[in-house]
């Protein structure tokens, strides 16, 4: 199981980034974060990205696979990417609440996922080793 | 030099590239809309059909095969009176409500979309062409910067999928250029006829967006800059899409 | 086979979702044997056509043909065994049939096995399957 | 009142095989399914369509909601003599439609 220090966690750079997003840094689960990833309608991770998760035709090619992105990337930087993928990235910030456009009313004032969500989506990918 | 070279010759051909998205259907819904008695979205042309004989369209307008033939092609169109633009359901409801009198159409009624399949029939096989120059001008822009504007709780625009991602898979499907050549159209996800509104609403949704009303402002300033992007685009409504 | 995928609702104006249910290999199968009896089921003749990456499960185009002159053929039988409900059609011909061939238009709820049969005027009966993917809208609406 | 469009040749040759083809607006609707709410959308079917040529059934087609929305049936046929083909269907409330069309055997 990976487990996250403190002296790992990224700078705070965005100001959309939730207080909470940054305060939570429990390791998290990673088969829940599994189960995350796969639904295409809680994460929808699988969209753009693909990964080492059943179904592949379901999965999309707009982003890099999953497949081995604990290899590549530190918890830390996973993290990032999930909470402040930057401006130059197509993918949305999963943790900001603020900075967006024209929201719909379902999901005003509520990020694509949770704090706890987020730990266990980084818990899961750092799993996802290179062979 | 040499990359420069590449690069703008990549530009040149995505620049080129401009195809409807039947050419991203499989063979088998390709076939589906080629085949004018297996296209179900000729169950609302026949609807549309016999309300413009049955009612006041003829009256006024004639056979819809001489008088409508190419009109479909030129809307969003210019409205001199509403000093803005205005899409082809929108002058029909105009004309529903205001010539003939008639209550308005229930959007996506099988009326509304019945007629508005007749009327865009007339013009399949013809180059979409609509005028962005004048008064158009600003409203054109307006729809340009809609189209590059990310929105929703998934922040994406328009452009990144349409433009920059078109022929990518999102989940399993291909991304089509996003062009409206074929409206109203049959979907088979939707398992019935729709308009381009209901088809831009559907995008919007999926970023977790607030669609834009079905006649705003922006509405009808996106559909003619989609228009005018698909300009040369033969129209095939009533077109079938996945 | 199970269907692999149960979707969590989330708010979206309009959302229509399935009722979770399946039916199963085993259903299809005590189904094909009331239709079939004692008599033997064998491979061929019938040819069932489906693409085999399915666009959208909510329309899809099938073929079903029999090689047999017009008139030999007594009836097509389609069942879908990931289906909420397995069965999908059954085809009864009377003596004006012409060309043993129909064509139609399934719902397919996920990736699966179909299966057509086709009984004989001379009591044989006959089986082909497919094994398809089911690709689902990337946005619902 | 559900829409119809059958296309039948007009003309046919005697005993030589002919295409028919048949769209039906209906939606279809599975059972299967909820809406927006939660709660179930009922069954709303066409379960039963019968195709005759003169006194003679062409074809019987039970139909489960595997049957996509708009149904849509293509088949071959033959016949004899000029007469009427006529569709006849039925839906979940019992209620029965037929469409009609005449071809001329020459």
């Amino acid at each position: 199981m990976p487990t996250r220090g403190s002296a790992r966690l990224p700078m705070k750079r965005s100001v959309s980034l939730g207080v909470a997003a940054l305060l939570t840094m429990a390791a998290g689960d990673p088969g829940s974060g599994r189960a995350i990833v796969a639904n295409r309608q809680v994460s929808a991770c699988l969209l753009c990205h693909s990964g080492p998760i059943p179904d592949p035709h379901l999965q999309g090619n707009l982003a890099p696979a999953l497949t081995g992105v604990g290899s590549r990337l530190t918890a830390a930087e996973l993290r990032q990417r999930l909470t402040d993928p930057g401006k130059d990235s197509i993918m949305p910030s999963y943790a900001a609440t603020a900075g967006l456009n024209r929201v719909g009313q379902p999901w005003v004032g509520k990020p694509v996922l949770t704090p706890t969500q987020i730990d266990d989506v980084v818990a899961f990918l750092s799993t996802l080793r290179a062979p | 030099m040499k990359r420069l070279l590449v690069l703008a010759l990549l530009l040149t051909a995505a620049a080129g590239d401009i195809h409807s998205g039947y050419d991203d259907a499989s063979p088998e819904t390709r076939a589906m809309q080629d085949d004018d008695s297996a296209n179900p979205g000729f169950l609302w042309v026949r609807e549309g059909e016999a309300q413009w004989s049955g009612k006041a369209c003829a009256a006024c307008h004639g056979d819809a095969r001489v008088s409508m033939r190419g009109v479909a092609a030129r809307y969003p169109a210019y409205d001199a009176a509403l000093n803005r633009p205005i899409t082809l359901d929108q002058r029909i409801a105009q004309c529903r409500t205001e010539r003939q009198h008639a209550e308005p159409f229930t959007p996506e009624s099988d009326a509304a979309l019945g007629l508005s399949a007749y009327i865009g029939l007339q013009s399949r096989g013809m180059p979409l062409q609509v005028s962005t120059d004048g008064p158009m001008r600003p409203f054109y822009e307006t729809g340009r910067t809609l189209f590059n504007t990310r929105m929703g709780q998934l922040n994406l625009s328009c452009a990144q999928c349409h433009d920059e991602r078109a022929g990518m898979k999102l989940a399993g499907a291909v991304i089509p250029q996003g062009h409206p050549n074929g409206y109203p159209e049959y979907r088979l996800e939707w398992q019935t006829m729709g308009s381009l509104t209901r088809r831009i609403r559907n995008c919007m949704v999926g970023v977790r967006a607030e669609p834009f009303p079905p006649d705003s402002a922006e509405m009808t300033a996106l559909a003619l800059f989609l228009a005018a992007r698909a300009a040369g685009l033969k129209i095939e409504t009533p077109a079938v899409r996945p | 086979m199970i269907a692999r995928r149960r979707f969590v609702l989330t708010a979206a104006a309009g959302t229509v979702l399935p009722v979770a249910a399946t039916a199963s290999h085993v259903q299809v199968a005590v189904l094909i044997r009331q239709l079939v009896g004692d008599a033997k089921l064998a491979e061929g003749r019938v040819k069932l056509d489906l693409p085999v990456l399915v666009e959208n499960g909510n329309t899809v185009g099938m073929t079903v043909s029999v090689d047999a002159p017009p008139g030999a053929v007594h009836s097509l039988h389609v069942y879908a065994e990931a289906n909420p409900l397995p069965e999908v059609c059954h085809i009864r011909f009377g003596p004006r049939a012409g060309v043993p061939r129909i064509q139609t238009r399934i719902r397919l709820a996920t990736s699966q096995t179909v299966t057509a049969i086709a009984q004989m005027h001379d009591g044989t009966f006959w089986q082909d399957s497919v094994e398809l993917l089911v690709t689902l809208a990337a946005c619902i609406d | 009142m559900v829409r119809v469009l059958l296309n039948v040749p007009r003309q046919v040759r005697r005993n030589e095989p002919f295409d028919v083809k048949l769209l039906i607006s209906h939606p279809m609707e599975s059972g299967q399914r909820r809406d927006a709410v939660g709660l179930a959308i009922p069954r709303d079917i066409i379960n039963l369509l019968v195709v005759t040529y003169g006194n003679e059934e062409v074809l019987r087609m039970d139909l489960f909601p595997a049957i996509a929305a708009n149904p849509f049936l293509a088949f071959s046929m033959t016949a004899v003599a000029s007469g009427t083909l006529s569709i006849t269907f039925t839906d979940d409330h019992g209620v029965t439609q037929s469409e009609t069309a005449t071809v001329e055997v020459v």
